[in-house]
């Protein structure tokens, strides 16, 4: 039986990240639909938070809402004058898009709820008990070290994507 | 490797186009240098190693292919670089190398891009040349394949007319029957070995596979009809009109001259000696349809009006003849296909470069647009004429020669089947009189048509050398035949038997 | 025998148009006639050597017990189709090919020598004499070979011979048509020789001359008794081979080449289409002669065959007004005399007369009738035209021609002492003493020949004078135009008195000719009656010709038109077989079977562009692609777990 | 009430839907971006319930999340650097003006 706080905090940030969701993909106004995002951006932090990934959470408002958000403006500011509206493409497609989308959800949330193997009765308290807090230790250890289930290498690999990301960001958008 | 002579007339088809490729575009004279004396070289090494190979022979080396060497290439799936040679392929050997010659010189003002143009050229005689060396089926394939793809841009790029149609329509056609030929050619290695040693040589394939009749039967049909498309086989010929009408001279030469020839061979080589009892049995089917290609192709040319298209059907006609003797399955037959190869061949390929030659001249290649051309250019219509009497048959050309061997070795059935069929081959004697004399009579004969016409000039030297080449070989063969058959009955010992042991 | 006069014989005629064809370009006419004269006149000296001392020498190779033999000089492996069936190109000699040796070399001098005056102004002179070398190269090779192929090698070359020289004057149309009709008509006939050769060849297993005729009866056991509707394999290969010389000799139905043949220069027509080639089709009856005894079916049907066109071709000439249709037609029924006279011969009666006799009229024929044509290329040479109608009188102008003409007509007409007379009497007795049927109707052929012959003669020579020749005045030829005619003249004076039989026979015994007195008087009435018509109705210019004419004006028409064998002809070839089988099978190709194949590249090219708007780029609709796979394919997946 | 793992799988497989409907439909190269981001952000989400629910014991589910981050900044990074050079050369960033490249 998982506290009434919580629910309630599940609720308004299951609802606004719904809303914000749509909203974020029908706004008219490019930039308004980059707010939009970052609501659902820190809707999901929320979500970590609420499933005990505190770190996780952390980084998801630095990097998604600190960083991309950001870069999202610069560029939206760069290229658009304030008073541009991004419409949609021809209706057809926008019914083609209705019509996947919903199919699609459709779909998948009935073999969600077909599913025979739910754990129905894991409740959020049950499960964060069942497994140790995450430390940062432990993140580190993860992250850092080369046993099973650690992951060295891709954390490199990782940093190397960033490092040529950064000389390729730079080297596309310089002017000539 | 090297030691082998068979491996050098690649090696120099190589040599050739890496030669080329240090040319300059511009030096018209540099090309022409490196091709005549890569062309000379492979022409004496056809000579040499023909002289060779009958010396072996009348030492009484009876093995039934000579200079084999094979090399491995790709271990997983046992192919090796497999060559040798048997009088066929040696003779075919010859005929190449004095195609390419003539080809060389017939093409001497090549334009745009002569550079290019002999560059696919070249890769287009490696192909030719290392088909005929090949006793590895794979190998085989695989040249034939280098064989077919430079003649889609040959076609496209320097030819005429309807090129671009023309050129497509050619390579798609003689795709389409690789692909036959491919699982025909897989159908076999997989059932080539019966105690688990698959192969794709010949030899071997020939001494200990025995593929179920059944199987048989299914490859046969595909490998015929695969290399059948190569040799113009109604109703599969349609390619042959349209692509010798708009391909550059030498490029006609070479295709008929040549390329045509590798079906004719193919067949032989692989469809009858490898699945002789298929050969046996399904053999009906395809006289009938060599029969039709004889008689249609020769109708057809009846009424052409086109020069080159003429000389397409007739080639259909004349290579259904070269099908139809090899699925005699007589020796004598078999004799005439291979002596009617070769003629084909040569005067296909004269015919071709003469026809060159003449629009060159006249920017036309429509018969009724033209006339009294032997009044201006009395050396091209009296090789024009030369060219015309040995595919109607002349005692004294090749064509004569080959046509007898088949008719009198097809007569060696004696039922009503194929007799009927040898009777209508023998009318396209007289067909072919007909369309051979019609291009004569409004061609070079009859009064000039055109004052345009008559200040044009004569051939130049280099288009004397390429027709003297031919016409040499024409009349030598037609002359002297009976070293061919020396040269080449050994080989049939081995297909007749097996052909006799899948009978019994 | 000695083996290079042989060799020599042939060598020297292919050597010769070599030279000229190749050389001929850098070459002075003078120069080239010189070379094809003197190139000629060594041959015809072997030629009458090699004769001689066959006929004469009495060397037991050629003459046993008194019995003429076959003899192989050389017999040369040229292409081993199978161990048996080899192609040798030989010299076989006996009494007919050493007489053909003969009649061919002083026919082809005669001609060569005429040539020198009459084609002097024509352009290509060079390439003319190549030609008759060539020819003169192949018909040699036709008369001595060993083996049927290799006269098939060689009838072959004199057919392309024949096309060549019809077609000399290759800028006239009618020239080249007339060309390509001899090469084709004769082609289709030797197709059917060839597929007799295919047939006798498998029974028989060898083409050798001498191994088929010498034991004619094994031959017919090697076919084992096979038939093939309702005849035996033997006759219809017979009768094959026979329509291969139909075609050469002209023979009805494929008769129409020769008279379009005359297109070519006179002397050709004379060397070619009346004394050498034209009696090949004879001459190879006659090679294989003890063959044909067997399956007399194959000889009545040559006889049927040359009794129609004897007739037809008689009446036929006696409608013309080409003096050079005429001969050709009277070559045709003279041919075909030979023919008959082949066919009627048996050995019970009087021992194969009929074959010496055809023979020996072949010899004559040659003669005078070479001698006709030759006289007739002087007359066209002075008047420059071919119509009677343009000539008349011209006795008091062209002696010479006047007076040869005159030995060949009557020599063709059969009048004592011409050598007509004694070859067509001997035919006309082997006629009567097969069948009178065949003796009378040939006698009545005889008697048209006589009629049609002395009208030309009558038309050209008497008449009326052409008033155009006040303005240009014919003359008789140079000495190298009257030399030939003047040597052709006396031969046919004097030929009937060789005794031929002694020569010539189908078994080289000897026979002694003797005049069939009852069968001569006939025949020598029924020419005179002939003669004498012609001589009523064409001596003097009057209207009787024309009233006739008139009179049955269909009959004149028809055969003027030589009963339209020609438009027949003009209706199978080019309406029937070019423009419906032909057309219709170019037709079905492009729009058939080259149309199925391109809607193989038309159906996948639209199949391409239907589908290709599915590659537009957009990534946004591949994803809404992609998704919809997507779902589709999770959709499937599910409903097969559930 | 219980807050089962159907509880955050839900709204991650509502706003997935979001994110194709903006991918597909909109024309602004950054707007497709944006979609893009959304999507992402719903299979990060699920990677985090499922590690939660199914192994709390486990922290697989959390560290590909932490690598996805990264990666989604990188690819973030590098795509609006393309758009803006793209702005420069065409002008705007309508995605059907972006044709160029195409044949």
């Amino acid at each position: 039986m998982d506290s009434v706080g919580n629910i309630i905090l599940y609720f308004i940030v299951a609802i606004s990240m719904l809303v914000f969701s749509v909203m974020a993909v029908t706004s008219k106004k490019i930039l308004r639909a980059a707010t939009y995002l970052l609501f659902v951006l820190l809707s999901t932090a929320v979500f970590y938070f609420q499933l005990g990934y505190q770190f996780l959470g952390a980084v998801q408002i630095a990097v998604y809402a600190g960083g991309i958000m950001v870069l999202f403006v610069f560029s939206i500011l760069l290229t658009h004058r304030p008073d541009d509206t991004s419409g949609s493409i021809e209706s057809h497609r926008r019914v083609a898009g209705v019509c996947g989308s919903i199919l699609g959800a459709a779909l998948l949330l009935f073999a969600l709820f077909s599913m025979p193997v739910t754990p129905e009765g894991g409740s959020l308290i049950g499960v964060l008990q069942a497994g140790p807090d995450i430390t940062m230790k432990m993140i580190g250890e993860t992250l850092l070290s080369t046993e099973k289930y650690h992951y060295l290498l891709p954390f490199e690999a990782v940093s190397v994507l960033l490092l040529a990301c950064i000389i390729g960001g730079v080297v596309v958008a310089r002017k000539r | 490797m090297f030691g082998n002579i068979l491996i050098w007339f690649v090696i120099l088809s190589i040599v050739m186009m890496a030669g080329l490729g240090i040319c300059r575009n511009s030096s018209m004279n540099a090309i022409r240098a490196v091709m005549t004396v890569c062309s000379s070289a492979l022409l004496a090494l056809a000579v040499w190693l023909c002289v060779w190979f009958l010396d072996l022979r009348a030492a009484g080396d009876t093995s039934e292919m000579l200079f084999t060497g094979s090399w491995m290439w790709y271990e997983p799936l046992n192919i090796h670089l497999a060559v040798g040679v048997d009088g066929i392929s040696v003779l075919m050997l010859l005929l190449s190398a004095i195609i390419v010659f003539a080809g060389t010189f017939a093409s001497w003002k090549i334009n745009p891009l002569p550079k290019n143009f002999f560059l696919w050229f070249a890769l287009l005689s490696t192909g030719v040349f290392g088909f005929f060396i090949s006793i590895d089926i794979f190998t085989m394939f695989m040249f034939y394949e280098v064989a077919l793809i430079p003649m889609y841009l040959l076609i496209g790029v320097w030819g005429t007319g309807r090129k671009e149609y023309s050129a497509m329509k050619l390579t798609l056609m003689l795709m389409g029957g690789s692909a036959f030929l491919m699982l025909g050619l897989l159908g076999i290695y997989w059932h080539s070995g019966p105690d688990g040693q698959l192969t794709w040589n010949i030899l071997e394939i020939s001494k200990n596979a025995s593929i179920d009749p059944s199987w048989q039967r299914l490859l046969f049909c595909l490998t015929f009809v695969g290399f059948g498309v190569l040799g113009a086989m109604f109703p599969f010929h349609t390619w042959s009109p349209d692509g010798h009408a708009c391909a550059p001279t030498a490029v006609s030469m070479l295709h008929a001259g040549v390329l045509m020839k590798l079906g004719g061979y193919g067949c032989f080589r692989i469809a009858i000696y490898l699945l002789p009892q298929a050969a046996n049995e399904l053999a009906w089917i395809f006289i009938i349809l060599t029969g039709i290609s004889i008689v249609y192709g020769a109708f057809s040319a009846c009424v052409q009006t086109d020069l080159k298209y003429i000389n397409a059907y007739s080639s259909v006609s004349h290579c259904g003849m070269v099908l139809f003797a090899i699925l005699m399955l007589t020796q004598t037959a078999m004799t005439g296909a291979i002596l009617q190869m070769l003629s084909h061949g040569l005067m296909t390929a004269l015919f071709f470069a003469l026809i060159g030659m003449i629009y060159g001249r006249t920017h036309t290649r429509d018969i009724r647009q033209m006339g009294g051309l032997m009044k201006i250019m009395p050396y091209l219509g009296v090789c024009y004429m030369i060219a015309g009497f040995a595919s109607l048959g002349l005692p004294g050309l090749s064509g004569f020669v080959a046509e007898m061997t088949i008719f009198v070795g097809s007569f060696e059935h004696a039922d009503m089947f194929h007799r009927c069929f040898v009777i209508a081959a023998t009318c396209s004697i007289v067909i072919t009189a007909v369309y051979i004399l019609r291009v004569v009579g409004k061609l070079l004969l009859g009064p000039v048509q055109d004052d345009h016409h008559l200040s044009l000039t004569d051939a130049t030297w280099f288009e004397r050398f390429s027709t003297v080449t031919l016409i040499l070989a024409i009349a030598g063969i037609g002359c002297f035949p009976n070293w061919i058959n020396e040269t080449i009955q050994h080989s049939f010992v081995p297909i007749i038997q097996s052909i006799t042991q899948a009978a019994i | 025998m000695d083996i290079t006069l042989p060799i020599l014989i042939l060598a020297i005629p292919i050597t010769m148009f070599l030279i000229l064809g190749i050389g001929g370009v850098k070459m002075s006419r003078k120069m080239a006639g010189v070379l094809g004269i003197l190139g000629m006149g060594t041959t015809m000296t072997l030629a009458y050597t090699v004769a001689f001392t066959y006929f004469f020498s009495g060397d037991p190779a050629f003459i046993l017990d008194g019995v003429r033999q076959q003899f192989q000089v050389f017999d040369a492996t040229w292409l081993a189709f199978t161990e048996k069936l080899v192609v040798n190109i030989g010299f076989l000699i006996d009494p007919i090919s050493a007489m053909m040796l003969v009649v061919i070399t002083t026919i082809s001098f005669m001609v060569h020598l005429y040539s020198w005056g009459y084609m002097e102004h024509e352009p290509g002179f060079q390439r003319y004499y190549a030609f008759l070398s060539l020819f003169s190269f192949s018909m040699l090779g036709l008369v001595v070979a060993t083996n049927i192929f290799q006269m098939y090698i060689f009838w072959e070359l004199v057919g392309v011979s024949s096309y060549l020289l019809i077609g000399f004057f290759y800028k006239l149309p009618s020239a080249v048509s007339a060309s390509k009709k001899a090469f084709i008509v004769t082609r289709f006939a030797d197709l059917g020789f060839l597929i007799g050769i295919l047939v006798l060849s498998y029974y028989t297993d060898t083409f050798n001359f001498q191994a088929l005729t010498s034991d004619p009866s094994a031959v017919l056991s090697t076919t084992g008794g096979a038939t093939f509707m309702g005849a035996s394999v033997l006759t219809w290969a017979l009768v094959l081979i026979y329509v291969g010389g139909m075609g050469k000799s002209a023979m009805m139905p494929l008769h129409i080449w020769l008279p379009d043949a005359m297109e070519g220069p006179t002397p050709v027509s004379a060397l070619i289409h009346a004394a050498t080639m034209v009696v090949a089709g004879v001459y190879l009856v006659a090679r294989m002669f003890p063959l044909y005894l067997v399956e007399e079916g194959a000889l009545t049907f040559i006889t049927c065959v040359g009794a129609i066109t004897a007739f037809y071709a008689a009446v036929v000439a006696c409608c013309q007004i080409d003096i050079k249709r005429i001969l050709a037609f009277s070559t045709i029924s003279q041919i075909a005399f030979m023919m008959v006279a082949l066919g009627v011969a048996r050995p019970d009666l009087h021992e194969g007369m009929g074959y010496m006799a055809s023979m020996f009229h072949l010899f004559t024929h040659a003669m005078f009738k070479a001698l006709l044509f030759l006289g007739a290329g002087a007359l066209i040479h002075a008047v420059h035209s071919n119509n009677y109608t343009e000539m008349g009188g011209l006795r008091k102008y062209m002696p010479i021609t006047h007076w040869t003409f005159l030995i060949g007509c009557l020599a063709i007409a059969g009048i004592w002492p011409f050598s007509g007379f004694f070859s067509k009497d001997e035919m006309l007795a082997a006629m009567f003493a097969n069948d009178w049927l065949w003796g009378a109707w040939m006698t009545m052929v005889a008697g048209l020949t006589a009629f049609y012959m002395f009208r030309m003669y009558f038309m050209v020579f008497w008449w009326e004078e052409n008033p155009h020749y006040k303005e240009h005045k014919p003359h008789d030829a140079p000495w190298q135009m009257s030399l030939p005619l003047i040597v052709l003249a006396a031969v046919s004076c004097v030929a009937g008195f060789i005794p031929f039989g002694e020569f010539v026979t189908w078994n080289g015994e000897p026979y002694h000719i003797h005049i069939e007195l009852q069968v001569a008087v006939t025949s020598l009435i029924v020419a005179a009656c002939g003669i004498a018509l012609a001589a009523w109705l064409y001596m003097k210019k009057n209207n009787k010709p024309a009233a006739m004419k008139n009179a049955m004006p269909v009959l004149w028409q028809a055969a003027n038109r030589r009963f339209y064998w020609d438009e027949i002809y003009m209706f199978i070839t080019h309406t029937i077989i070019f423009n419906i089988i032909c057309k219709s099978i170019a037709w079905f190709d492009r729009h058939v079977i080259d149309a199925t194949m391109d809607s193989f590249a038309k159906i996948s090219q639209k199949t391409s562009v239907a589908i290709k708007g599915m590659q537009s780029g957009n990534i946004q609709v591949y994803v809404l692609w992609y998704f919809f796979g997507a779902v589709i394919l999770a959709a499937i997946t599910w409903i097969c777990l559930l | 009430m219980d807050l089962g793992i159907l509880w955050y799988l839900v709204p991650s497989v509502l706003m997935f839907a979001c994110g194709v409907y903006g991918f597909v439909t909109r024309k602004n190269l950054i707007a497709i971006l944006i979609s893009l981001e959304l999507m992402l952000n719903a299979a990060d989400l699920n990677f985090v319930a499922f590690n939660r629910y199914l192994f709390p014991g486990m922290m697989e589910g959390m560290v590909f999340t932490l690598f996805a981050i990264a990666i989604a900044a990188a690819e973030t990074a590098i795509a609006i650097a393309i758009i803006i050079n793209i702005y420069r050369v065409v002008g705007n960033t309508d995605i059907n003006e972006v044709t160029k490249m195409k044949f």
